[in-house]
């Protein structure tokens, strides 16, 4: 009983949805059935919260490891939810959480966008490590991938055309800027769609078994 | 078996029942003439093909003065009206040289933007000048209808069928005991090679299992590879540490790994703190991960499933902690990454491969067949359409046009 | 060597305040803006986060763990309030009660009783915060496994597959126009045909060998073997572009930090 | 003044690298953190003395400004804003870009995102580019905006049939039926063009499979440079060009400077950022050179041994 229900509400969910893009007829329930994901993917993001709180929570109690730390982020979890659910410093309750003026503006620009970008930002250096330590001539396959990213990286800069700009119009495919674009249109281009041809078919394949019930991994044991 | 096919035709007869019984609903409209530029002619109004039927799509030829003669026209005018000779109301405008336009609506009757289903519908289309318009001759009655099939996807439909009627024979051979051949890959023999290298070392083994949600083909392919991992570790006595990203896949991974030391038969070496929740937030999993390769030093780390921008980061971290690294993810834009900073990399579908590969299971050797029979099916379709796209012959191709 | 991390954490500090101090002092204020402390303030707390995520590159340390608690906290919170405010309110209350509607300003739809079930399986996927409810919050992980393995299903079949299926038949030969002009115009441009063919060329042959690569049910051997190897070759050299494409990107975000370091918050540059 | 920092900065970053290749001629590897203060100097340096060179459009670029040139007076164009602030550098001058010559070709603009962390960032562009720069655009009529709505393909797979099922008010709460700009659009497929700009999930891949396609919509990506090669097997059927990294942004740029005389004192941050993209890959490649010359060292003296 407890597998069966999922299974069937699984199957019921994707067929209709499978259904609505053949038969126009059944739009409206295609578009139903994406508004219901829609609004129950925000109860993902509330699981997401209350399963933050409790694992922080617990850590602070049984001091554990870096709890100081997680006392940090209960506070500012707190703050920032109490000023985004009541929309503190908005004019007019009709306006967007993050209007000018607002609170939660004032949390994203100052905390979550210099938060989240630096942290992307780290990747710069961990690009040129990478290089250095990985692309290496090791076997042929190694080479012509190093060759690849090689003239990629001149390519995609004013210096590629400076080292080569010389060459004459007729043969301008050797012009390292050129070069470069050819293998993102030919080569880069084959390359990823034929991964993409056989990634897409694990998709349908997947979806395909999940809908008519034969894989249940996501559903985890009978016991918990 | 039995069930699947009575399950899919409940679903038919379900939705074709739903299809039919939707509503139905009202009109406005008028009519006058003017000669100042020439008229649109020949206009036609019909239904919208392959719709739900709340729309009727208008085309004209453009007047004499659009672009020519005294070449005029600002914008043709798109009139609708119930009745022929009514008052015809604006419903929408076109640019000069436009010869086309959709009248199209909302499904939802109390919407102000509804457009009714099954309802005569007369048109009319004017060209308009800055001194005023010339309308053509009205035409109708035309009513919105659903059709039942989008045959624009027809293609899909039948790729679809024949990709399941595939897959299923495949699983039902697999599941009947047909042995079905995978070739053997190069990343899965360094599996085992990797965990005794641990075992000599005394170190312990990580295993990453990504970033997806429990239901992502990567995760659940490399929950079949976790098995395969902690049966080995089982047996050859070394730690093994599963740091997850969602707590839903962690329960799913704590049974894996339990099972895979019962089938060792050395039940009483797991230790259910192995597999943990760390975190749900991208970088501050990172940070975790890189904590744990920093300060417990495992000898080989395995990253399977799916990884985004992170992905780099462990496993540089990774290789300065000198581990054996071994990568596989679906996700194209990380396969880079991995190829560069890892030992081995399982190449998109390759992760699937193994997983069936590992885990011996009949659906998922039986889908991965289908698989291989529909990329043949890819072959030998490239192969004529360029034989096609030689010689000329469009309808080749149009065979495998989708959408409009 | 317990005194270490106390200088430290008092330099910080010290650096901080002042900071605070200086960009307060030089703060732009016009009626509509926030008080020249807060402003102040606010782009001192940017920059000691932006310059506490990157000491992450020398070593892990308390101040990198701050950093990345917080933002733990505050991205969780700050999903949750646009998910509530945006679809909840937006897109759910106005189906469901008009009361709420008008309270939350938003225009009333009309009563669809069947937008209880969004809300009955929201309910249940947060049963699994309760110890012994875990089980039914399957329910609702099923309806997402189902919706998205049934948006999926039709349209990665149509554009992953059969769109690039055919996207890849192209005529070998493009406007043909002898010999001569074949070898005379290595250029890239449209009149180049060497170029245009070889590109038609190499994107049927990289397809498909690298369908072939991907083939799991034969042998590597022989023919087969030559053409799996040609298709690795030919993702290496796409990986190879991935890669080095990528790295422009990688640097941007990091000129986009640096900017901000020695733009607004030091005057560096203007 | 600036030439001298910058070839100061220039000849330290030289010596530096020369430095290391002798360190790497004995066949020893280099501690990673010298590399990450090596990347950080030169992106620094090089931010700090300004350097800009010309850049020449390439056609997949010149595809999508044409396409918006091109587009008859008042088409509708959509442009989602679908990435976050740790994205921004790379794909915000695209946005900024695509916003100035949509509205200098007077198209009719909607503009919206599918990630909550992109609502500020539209925001962002509308207060700082579309209202200074356009004053005269009026709200409703030339331009509108949905704001963030959750669900990603979810909400993708609703509006591709009805914009008003999805979205009741525009972001700040006024009923679409009152906003002049929807009267004659009732889904995505009016649009003439949409414009995703983004680099994740949902991102530009996903407005082609479920809006392009099914909806033969024509599409143009702005594209973070990490999703841009997979984004290439779409092109040029399922997408008629596409806009790759800063450099696909700082070409759109000078394509905007060439053809209209205003925009010739906007900012333009993507060529700006080519300076330091420049230094930053010659660092990079000096560093590949470098690997590879300790590699073979290291395995001509263990051969050697």
């Amino acid at each position: 009983m407890k597998r069966l229900i999922p299974v069937l509400i699984t199957s019921i969910v994707g067929t209709v949805l499978v259904f609505s893009v053949f038969f126009p007829m059944a739009e409206t329930w295609g578009e139903d059935f994406s508004l219901f994901f829609d609004i129950i993917a925000v109860f993902a993001f509330f699981l997401g919260g209350g399963n933050l709180v409790r694992v922080h929570l617990i850590k602070v109690l049984n001091k554990k490891g870096d709890w100081k730390f997680s006392i940090v982020t209960l506070i500012a979890f707190a703050i920032t939810l109490t000023a985004g659910l009541f929309k503190f410093g908005s004019v007019d309750i009709a306006a967007s959480v993050t209007a000018e003026g607002t609170w939660m503006q004032t949390i994203f620009n100052n905390i979550i966008a210099p938060l989240s970008s630096t942290m992307y930002a780290l990747l710069a250096f961990f690009v040129a490590s990478a290089s250095y330590r990985a692309f290496r001539a090791k076997n042929r396959e190694a080479t012509i991938l190093l060759i690849a990213a090689f003239i990629i990286l001149l390519g995609r800069t004013p210096l590629g055309m400076f080292m080569t700009g010389w060459i004459p119009e007729w043969f301008s495919i050797a012009q390292i800027p050129n070069l470069a674009v050819w293998i993102m249109n030919g080569p880069n281009l084959a390359g990823q769609r034929a991964i993409l041809i056989g990634v897409g078919l694990g998709v349908v394949a997947m979806s395909l078994r999940l809908i008519l019930g034969m894989d249940r991994t996501y559903l985890g044991s009978d016991h918990d | 078996m039995l069930k699947h096919i009575i399950m899919l035709v409940l679903m038919v007869g379900l939705m074709t029942a739903v299809g039919w019984a939707q509503e139905e609903g009202t009109a406005t409209d008028s009519v006058v003439q003017q000669t100042l530029a020439a008229p649109p002619t020949n206009v036609q109004a019909f239904d919208t093909p392959n719709d739900n039927g709340h729309s009727i799509t208008i085309e004209w030829d453009i007047s004499a003065d659009d672009g020519q003669g005294l070449n005029n026209v600002v914008k043709y005018l798109i009139l609708r009206s119930a009745t022929p000779d009514g008052q015809f109301a604006e419903i929408g405008a076109a640019t000069p040289g436009a010869t086309t336009f959709k009248n199209s609506g909302v499904k939802d009757d109390e919407d102000p933007n509804y457009f009714p289903r099954e309802t005569d519908f007369y048109y009319t289309v004017s060209a308009v000048t800055a001194d005023g318009g010339a309308e053509s001759e009205v035409v109708g009655p035309v009513r919105g209808e659903g059709q039942f099939f989008d045959t624009r996807n027809g293609p899909v439909l039948v790729g679809c069928l024949l990709f399941t009627i595939f897959t299923i024979f495949f699983i039902r051979k697999a599941k009947s005991g047909a042995k079905l051949y995978i070739r053997p890959l190069a990343g899965i023999d360094a599996v085992d090679e990797a965990i005794g290298r641990a075992t000599e070392m005394g170190k312990p083994i990580l295993y990453i299992l990504g970033l997806g949600s429990a239901a992502d083909i990567a995760t659940i392919a490399s929950f079949t590879i976790l098995g395969r991992v902690a049966k080995k570790v089982a047996e050859y006595q070394t730690s093994l540490i599963v740091p997850c990203y969602d707590p839903i896949v962690m329960t799913v991974a704590q049974e894996t790994v339990k099972t895979g030391y019962y089938d060792a038969g050395r039940p009483d070496a797991y230790n259910e703190d192995d597999v943990f929740f760390l975190t749900n937030q991208q970088f501050a999993y990172v940070g975790g991960v890189n904590g744990i390769m920093v300060r417990q030093k495992p000898a080989t780390n395995f990253y399977l499933g799916k990884f985004y921008a992170e992905s780099l980061i462990m496993a540089e971290t990774g290789s300065s902690a000198g581990a054996i690294q071994i990568s596989g993810t679906d996700e194209v834009t990380q396969i880079p990454f991995f190829v560069v900073a890892c030992d081995y990399t399982l190449i998109g579908e390759e992760l699937y491969a193994a997983s069936a590969y590992l885990g011996g299971d009949p659906t998922l050797l039986g889908t991965l067949k289908g698989q291989d029979w529909a990329k043949a099916g890819v072959i030998i379709s490239i192969i004529l359409g360029i034989i096609a796209a030689v010689t000329g012959q469009t309808w080749f191709t149009e065979l495998f046009h989708v959408g409009n | 060597m317990r005194k270490a991390p106390i200088i430290i954490t008092a330099v910080v500090a010290a650096l901080f305040v002042l900071s605070w101090l200086l960009k307060s002092n030089g703060a732009v204020v016009d009626e509509n803006s926030m008080s020249a402390i807060s402003q102040g303030f606010w782009i001192t707390l940017s920059a000691f986060l932006t310059l506490a995520v990157m000491s992450f590159l020398y070593q892990d340390n308390p101040f990198y763990k701050f950093a990345e608690h917080l933002y733990v906290g505050v991205s969780a919170a700050y999903w949750m309030c646009m998910g509530f405010w945006t679809t909840l309110v937006g897109n759910l209350v106005p189906r469901l009660s008009e009361g709420l509607s008008n309270w939350f300003e938003v225009p009333y739809v009309g009563f669809k009783p069947h937008f209880i079930i969004p809300l009955v399986f929201g309910f249940l996927l947060l049963m699994r915060l309760s110890p012994k409810g875990g089980w039914i919050s399957r329910w609702s992980l099923a309806f997402i496994v189902g919706t998205t393995a049934g948006l999926n299903l039709p349209r990665f079949l149509s554009s992953d597959f059969i769109s690039q299926i055919s996207a890849t038949f192209m005529p070998l030969l493009v406007n043909w126009q002898g010999i001569g002009s074949f070898f005379s115009d290595f250029s890239l441009s449209a009149s180049g045909q060497f170029i245009g063919i070889l590109s038609n060329l190499v994107v049927f042959l990289g397809v498909f060998c690298g369908i072939i690569y991907f083939f799991f049910s034969k042998e590597h051997k022989g023919a087969f073997g030559v053409a799996s190897r040609f298709g690795i070759w030919i993702l290496m050299i796409t990986f190879g572009a991935s890669f080095g494409y990528t790295v422009m990107g990688r640097i941007s975000l990091l000129v986009g930090r640096l900017t901000f370091i020695m733009g607004d918050w030091l005057g560096l540059i203007s | 003044m600036t030439n001298i920092g910058l070839y100061f900065s220039i000849g330290i970053i030289v010596i530096g690298l020369l430095a290391i290749l002798r360190y790497s001629l004995k066949g020893k590897d280099i501690d990673r953190r010298i590399i990450f203060l090596f990347m950080f100097i030169t992106v620094a340096s090089s931010l700090l003395f300004k350097m800009e060179f010309p850049e020449k459009p390439t056609l997949i670029v010149k595809k999508v400004f044409n396409k918006i040139e091109n587009l008859p007076e008042g088409s509708r164009i959509l442009i989602s804003f679908d990435f976050d602030p740790a994205m921004k550098p790379e794909v915000m001058p695209m946005a900024n870009a695509f916003v100035r010559h949509c509205m200098v070709k007077k198209h009719k603009l909607y503009i919206m995102t599918l990630w909550a962390t992109g609502q500020a960032l539209m925001l962002e562009s509308i207060e700082e580019v579309l209202k200074p720069e356009f004053p005269d655009a009026v709200y409703g009529e030339d331009y509108t905006s949905l704001g963030f709505k959750a669900g990603g393909v979810g909400v993708l797979n609703v509006i591709i049939t009805d914009f008003r099922k999805m979205y009741a008010t525009d972001e700040h709460g006024t009923p679409l039926d009152e906003i002049p700009l929807f009267a004659e659009v009732t889904s995505a497929k009016d649009m003439d063009l949409i414009l995703p700009i983004g680099g994740g999930a949902p991102g530009p891949k996903e407005w082609i499979l479920f809006v392009g396609d099914p909806g033969k919509v024509p599409i143009a990506p702005g594209l973070a440079a990490v999703v841009a090669p997979l984004i290439y097997p779409y092109y040029p059927k399922q997408a008629i060009g596409l806009l790759g990294g800063v450099k696909g942004a700082a070409e759109y740029e000078s394509e905007l400077l060439r053809n209209y005389d205003q925009f010739k004192d906007m900012d333009t941050p993507a060529l700006s950022m080519m300076g330091p993209q420049t230094m930053a890959h010659i660092v990079i490649i000096a560093f590949i050179i470098i690997g590879n010359i300790t590699y073979f060292r290291k395995r001509r003296m263990n051969d050697n041994a």
